[in-house]
């Protein structure tokens, strides 16, 4: 590896005028497990300063308002949210994602904020943040604004995050009554692999129909993929197979993927149409249990 | 005498004969007396005083590392083989 | 050469202060600048589990982790792990069930199987399996290391 | 989970020893449970530079410069080193030119990883730096990644040299086919004109690689004196140091070569590669220095085994008698010739009694790292594609596919294709082993199916040597040179303890280097504790010797009166007489120690008959995705005689389980470019501990005919049969026959979606 700085800053202000002054040269951690493999791989060659953001006391928060919703700091660990009873109470969804991320080890170390800024096409926690309308709160040298998740991913490992700019924290509004959601992806192992596919689904049910629902799709485009048309299609639709299928179908025109190691394009489409489906109906049953 | 097996690609040699019997207490005498019976058979199996790289021997089943100085019994077999290149040896 | 950094850890409940780059990780540190070399690397990108250690009571792989980044914490190596010349269980549970063959991933496999036994006790063969699906191994084909982890929950 | 009202480890003994058979802890344990053990990258010596090598980013292409200018003057480097730095005489032989051409790349790099220049530094980050401001100017050429492409007549040539060579005759046309050769037996026209039912096939499987968890390390010491001394992780040390020798053109006593601790091989660190780079920065920098692989170099620059293409045509009777037997494989060897397609031969047809065999095998280079051996190198490549066409026979008889296996069974005296005739081996008892298990039996839920296969290996004997010194307190010290990848210290140390009577507890074994020991072969072929374990029983046999004589002496009787019983010299007439090991090891000292001593060769290839393993695998796949779960696995092996059956079922299990990741996942991902694109653990997706079940065994005991204990080598036959298993399982849960490996989902939904469409 080429040599690196490090500054480890204490509050919001200091990690922004660091990265601010260091510009194009800076880069934010909290984990580290996508940033030091990708420095190690020689993939951000002109970074020469690392910012380690998980000592700024904001981005470790985790507060639960009945009303508000969860906010999540930026750079909470994987084990702390699937360890937390009111998370796994009320979003079970992104239970799904934290606890499915890595392994145990890494699971320790990586967050959901750094998933998303690390903007992978495959980034498991981002499909269902987007399905649960999640919101990025950032921080920059022009002071604070917020950005819909599903506008955040830009490209293939790009972001809206401008020079200066950190994500302080994730926040997702409080459930609403007969909501579930879920993430679920394909992998060729159970554990510790990339997804060929992935889907994160939201559902709001109301007498046996579907109220809304948010669907949203990862490994299938340059970014997680939120497909707005399913929601459109499917509100007011009775929560069964029928439905489902349609659901699918959707998906699986909505998906532009490429053929690599992981999959081809026939069957990481193939892939959104079984995945949509599975993914809704746990979250459809999660809705009826909440 | 010992029963030498003639693999296929060899038997243009030995007039399309599969096994021969031949004498011999070592492999050395073996393939001396081959060429004998057989002339050519010594180029196609030797090179500088050793057995090629490319071909093992086995006597009685077994390959042999010793090569050119192996044991041959009385009523023993040999075979000429393909050398087992990037195998477990 | 720019300067090095100055790092103040508690490893295996002992003091130790090192100088680093910040580019070393602390996989590095443990190894190359303090001498641990129990801790393994398999792999350098957290896919193999062979470079485990316990960071604050968490199980991380000690390649994704900076040397700077362990100011302040408390470590716990594969050296950490007996207690004295006394086995901890985990350990002997190993050794009893040949949960071994060439032992490049047992450091990883027992840290992280002592961290396990500490947040579950008496956990399923699912869990088990769930837990250490970080540390990979070539030869044993798991059986025995599972078998090896029920064994010492049973006796801990 | 699957509840079971069986032995889930078994083990069909028929012999009672009272060391051997037993489950003891193992005498390395504590170093490997406590982090103590030192491996390759673990060494450390005053001075100590760390070297980085440049690896090729190009699949095959022409080296038109180098210039290592700029990495020489960064400071903190202190050697660079080019293939300029090794030997290459006048006379240099095309073998002598490929091997050293591997480690470092001369006028020509062949595969993407390929090493062309090395650094050495105080700092590894130094030295990885410093290769980056190495330039190298190519001339990028076109690449050919498989067999059948290599083997086109329009195909780009790998090596100029290179000549087709059939049993010692070359032909004289340009071309990627190193070798072919021909087994033939009977007549194979006769034997399908005999035949009521043909099968015929054809598959491919990918290259993969062993996995090991331990990248390659070296520390090299090029000393003052001229002398070498290489610190690394080898399964075999003479061969390593043999392999030096050849490469750097200095004779063998020029080099000492101590192994450490090594962290998995399965064949793949048999070859040199950091050792010889190693050297010669040594030799440049004055230093000793140490290099060690990333996970990335061990994917594309070592070896991998081959990929390959086999077509199989069988013939039989409507009763199930084979009538005739077809192969023709072609292997990758990479890029120098060197596969093992003979191997794979050798094995293919192995397990059946056929009378009409014909079998061609072609090595052809292509621009993909040299292979190296891998547990049974060849053989599961040969059985993925045999055991298919013989499951599939079974279905066109409507036979049970084990009946039909049993029914064709080799046996003592059956000539394999190759030649030679078996002498003792278990196949028909491996085979009623998994008749009989209640898996096979076992009710299966919906969407599984199960398969069973077979697969042979055979096993090599070669040279080992041990020294035992008895103490004075009754233990003795047991010198070996075969370095230890799975337990080899207990399996060893027991048959010495078997012969004395006393417990392996009081056996201290040492794996010492090559200046200490005699001539020892590699930790591979299934050879160590055959191999050097029975010589370990004739260096104890000595000791006993010598005892008996020490202990004659003391009675003042004949030595021929004397025998050791169950670890007590005793008089054959006098019932006074006697004396534990024990206590006569503490009246020797004094009087001159005792050492005992074997080295010897144990049997060449087919050392002992070789062992047999079959796998019962159920499978359960996703009818929606494709996604393939093995739900529960048996294995089976003949093992001869097991030394220590915890070690044993370690084998087969971790065989089974490397089967499961290449039936299943496991393949060199190759880009249009030639690169491998999945170098990480991440992307080569080996089975961790949440894709596979229990692996339940079951060792069968037919006793070799020539090991003093009746050993068979254990290691790999293990990994030959769960490939075609897990297809045949596949084909049972799916209706659909897997031709190609990896069996992923996509390849399950591929299969299902034409079949669908036709």
């Amino acid at each position: 590896m080429h040599w690196i700085d490090y500054a480890s800053p204490h509050s919001v202000r200091e990690a922004v005028d660091l990265l601010n002054e260091a510009g194009a040269g800076a880069r934010p951690m909290a984990g580290g497990t996508d940033v030091l493999v990708q420095l190690r791989a020689n993939a951000l060659p002109g970074v020469e300063l690392v910012v380690d953001i998980k000592n700024v006391p904001e981005l470790n928060e985790i507060t639960m308002d009945p009303e508000l919703g969860l906010t999540l700091g930026a750079a909470v660990p994987c084990y702390k949210i699937y360890g937390n009873q009111a998370i796994k109470r009320a979003y079970p969804g992104l239970i799904d994602a934290a606890s499915l991320i890595g392994g145990t080890q890494i699971q320790g170390r990586a967050s959901l904020g750094g998933n998303l800024c690390n903007a992978a096409p495959s980034g498991d926690s981002i499909p269902v943040m987007i399905a649960l309308s999640g919101v990025a709160r950032i921080a920059g040298p022009n002071g604070e604004r917020e950005v819909p998740l599903e506008d955040f991913c830009t490209g293939v490992r790009q972001t809206v995050l401008q020079q200066g700019e950190i994500l302080v924290a994730l926040h997702f509004p409080a459930p609403q009554a007969n909501a579930g959601a879920n993430y679920m992806r394909f992998i060729p192992r159970n554990e510790m692999d990339i997804a060929v596919a992935g889907v994160g689904s939201s559902v709001v049910l109301e007498n046996g129909n579907i109220k809304s629902a948010r669907v949203s799709l990862a490994s299938v485009a340059p970014t997680p993929l939120y497909v707005k048309e399913i929601g459109d299609a499917i509100a007011g639709k009775p929560a069964n197979e029928e439905t489902l299928q349609i659901a699918g179908q959707i998906a699986k025109d909505a998906a532009k993927p490429i053929t690599d190691m992981r999959g081809t394009i026939e069957y990481r489409r193939h892939l959104c149409d079984v995945l949509t489906r599975r993914s809704l109906q746990i979250a459809i049953d999660r809705a009826k249990e909440s | 005498m010992a029963t030498v097996f003639i693999p296929s690609l060899m038997q243009g040699l030995t007039e399309g004969k599969h096994r021969v019997e031949i004498e011999g207490a070592t492999v050395r005498q073996i393939i001396n007396n081959l060429e004998t019976a057989f002339p050519g058979m010594k180029e196609r199996l030797m090179d500088e005083g050793e057995i090629k790289p490319n071909i093992s021997v086995a006597v009685d089943g077994e390959v042999t590392t010793l090569g050119m100085l192996e044991k041959v019994g009385e009523v023993s077999e040999v075979h000429f083989l393909p050398a087992i290149g990037g195998g477990a040896l | 050469m720019p300067a090095k950094t100055y790092v103040q850890t508690i490893i295996n409940g002992e003091h130790v202060d090192f100088l680093c780059e910040p580019r070393q990780s602390l996989l590095e540190c443990l190894r190359d600048v303090i001498g641990l070399t129990g801790t393994k690397e398999g792999c350098n990108d957290g896919n193999c589990g062979a470079c485990t250690v316990s960071m604050d009571g968490r199980i991380v792989t000690s390649c994704l982790v900076l040397g700077v980044e362990a100011e302040g914490k408390e470590i716990t190596t594969i050296e950490g792990i007996a207690n004295g010349s006394e086995l901890h269980q985990v350990q002997q549970s190993f050794l009893e069930n040949a949960a071994l063959q060439c032992g490049i991933c047992t450091p990883g496999f027992i840290v992280s199987s002592v961290a396990l036994l500490e947040q579950i006790p008496h956990p399923s063969e699912h869990q088990i399996r769930f837990w250490l699906a970080n540390n990979l191994c070539r030869c044993t084909g798991y059986d025995k290391i599972v078998r090896a982890v029920q064994d010492a929950a049973t006796k801990m | 989970m699957t509840t079971t009202n069986y032995e889930r480890n078994m083990v069909l003994s028929s012999v009672d020893y009272k060391v051997v058979g037993t489950r003891p802890i193992r005498p390395d344990g504590a170093d490997k449970v406590t982090g103590r053990a030192l491996y390759g990258a673990d060494f450390d010596t005053s001075g100590l530079l760390h070297g980085h090598v440049l690896r090729s980013p190009h699949a095959h292409a022409r080296i038109k410069s180098i210039d290592t200018s700029k990495a020489e003057a960064l400071q903190g480097v202190l050697a660079v080193v080019t293939s300029k730095d090794l030997p290459h005489e006048a006379d240099e032989s095309d073998a002598t030119k490929y091997s050293r051409d591997n480690m470092l790349a001369s006028d020509k790099v062949l595969y993407k990883g390929h090493a062309i220049a090395a650094v050495a530094a105080s700092n590894p980050h130094v030295a990885e730096e410093a290769v980056g401001l190495i330039e190298i100017e190519y001339e990028i050429l076109p690449s050919v990644m498989t067999a059948p492409n290599g083997m086109k007549a329009d195909a780009p040539i790998l090596l100029e040299n290179l000549r087709t060579e059939e049993l010692g005759e070359k032909t004289d046309k340009v071309s990627n086919v190193a070798q072919h050769f021909q087994h033939v037996k009977g007549d194979i026209d006769v034997g399908f004109a005999d035949a009521d039912v043909v099968v015929e096939r054809e598959y491919n499987t990918a290259t993969v690689h062993q996995g090991y968890i331990e990248p390659h390390a070296a520390t090299a010491l090029w000393n003052n004196d001229g002398r070498l001394h290489i610190w690394c992780s080898t399964q075999g040390s003479f061969a390593a140091r043999d392999a030096l020798a050849g490469i750097l053109a200095i004779p063998v006593s020029q080099i000492r070569v101590t192994p450490l601790e090594i962290g998995g091989g399965f064949g793949g660190k048999i070859p040199v590669y950091v050792e010889p780079i190693a050297a010669l920065l040594s030799k440049k920098s004055g230093h000793a220095v140490k290099v060690v692989m990333s996970r990335a170099d061990v994917f594309e620059s070592t070896g991998p085994t081959s990929g390959s293409n086999i077509r199989i045509k069988v013939g039989a009777k409507n009763d199930g008698k084979i009538t005739a037997l077809q192969g023709y494989l072609a292997f990758e060897a990479g890029g120098y010739p060197g596969s093992p397609v003979g191997a794979g031969a050798i094995c293919i047809f192995a397990a059946y009694d056929v009378d009409n065999v014909l079998i061609d095998g072609y090595d052809v280079v292509v621009n993909k790292p040299k292979s190296a051996p891998y547990r049974a190198p060849g053989a599961p490549n040969a059985a993925f594609a045999c055991e298919q066409a013989i499951d599939e026979l079974a279905g066109k008889l409507g036979m049970d596919p084990i009946d039909l296996r049993l029914k064709n069974a080799a046996v003592e005296g059956t000539r394999r294709p190759d030649g030679p005739a078996f002498p003792r081996i278990g196949c028909i008892e491996v085979l009623e082993a998994m008749k009989s298990h209640p898996h096979y039996s076992a009710p299966l839920g919906p969407n599984q199916g199960r398969g069973v296969a077979i697969g042979y290996w055979f096993n090599i004997g070669f040279q080992s040597s041990v020294n035992i010194n008895v103490n004075s307190d009754g233990t003795i010290s047991l010198i070996e040179g075969s370095t230890d990848i799975g337990g080899t210290r207990a399996s060893i140390s027991m048959q010495a303890a078997e012969v004395l009577g006393i417990p392996m507890e009081d056996v201290r074994p040492s794996i010492v280097d090559t200046d200490s020991i005699g001539f020892t072969g590699v930790t591979g072929g299934s050879r160590t504790t055959y191999a050097t374990g029975w010589v370990a029983y004739e260096a104890a046999q000595d000791v006993a010797r010598q005892m008996v004589e020490r202990a004659a002496a003391i009675w003042d009787v004949e030595a021929d009166g004397i025998e050791l019983k169950d670890g007590v010299f005793q008089s054959k007439t006098d019932p006074e007489l006697k004396m534990t090991f024990k206590e006569l090891a503490g009246q020797i000292e004094g009087g001159g120690t005792v050492v005992g001593r074997a080295s010897m060769n144990t049997g060449g290839l087919g050392a002992g008959g070789g062992s047999f393993a079959g796998n019962i695998v159920d499978v359960e796949v996703d009818p929606d995705t494709g996604k393939t779960l093995v739900t529960r696995m048996t294995a089976i092996q003949d093992a001869g005689k097991a030394i220590h059956p915890s070690y044993v079922e370690g084998q087969m299990q971790g065989g089974s389980v490397q089967g499961i990741g290449w039936a299943l996942n496991e393949e060199y991902y190759m880009r249009e470019d030639g690169s491998m694109a999945n170098t990480s653990l991440l992307d080569y997706r080996m089975p961790t501990s949440l894709d596979i079940p229990m692996i339940d065994t079951v060792i069968v005991e037919v006793a070799s005919s020539d090991h003093p204990y009746g050993v068979r080598g254990v290691g790999e036959a293990n990994i030959v049969p769960p490939t075609p298993a897990i297809a045949n399982a596949v084909h049972n849960a799916t209706g659909n026959r897997m031709a190609n490996l990896p069996i992923n989902s996509i390849a399950i939904m591929e299969a299902k979606w034409k079949k669908q469409g036709s």
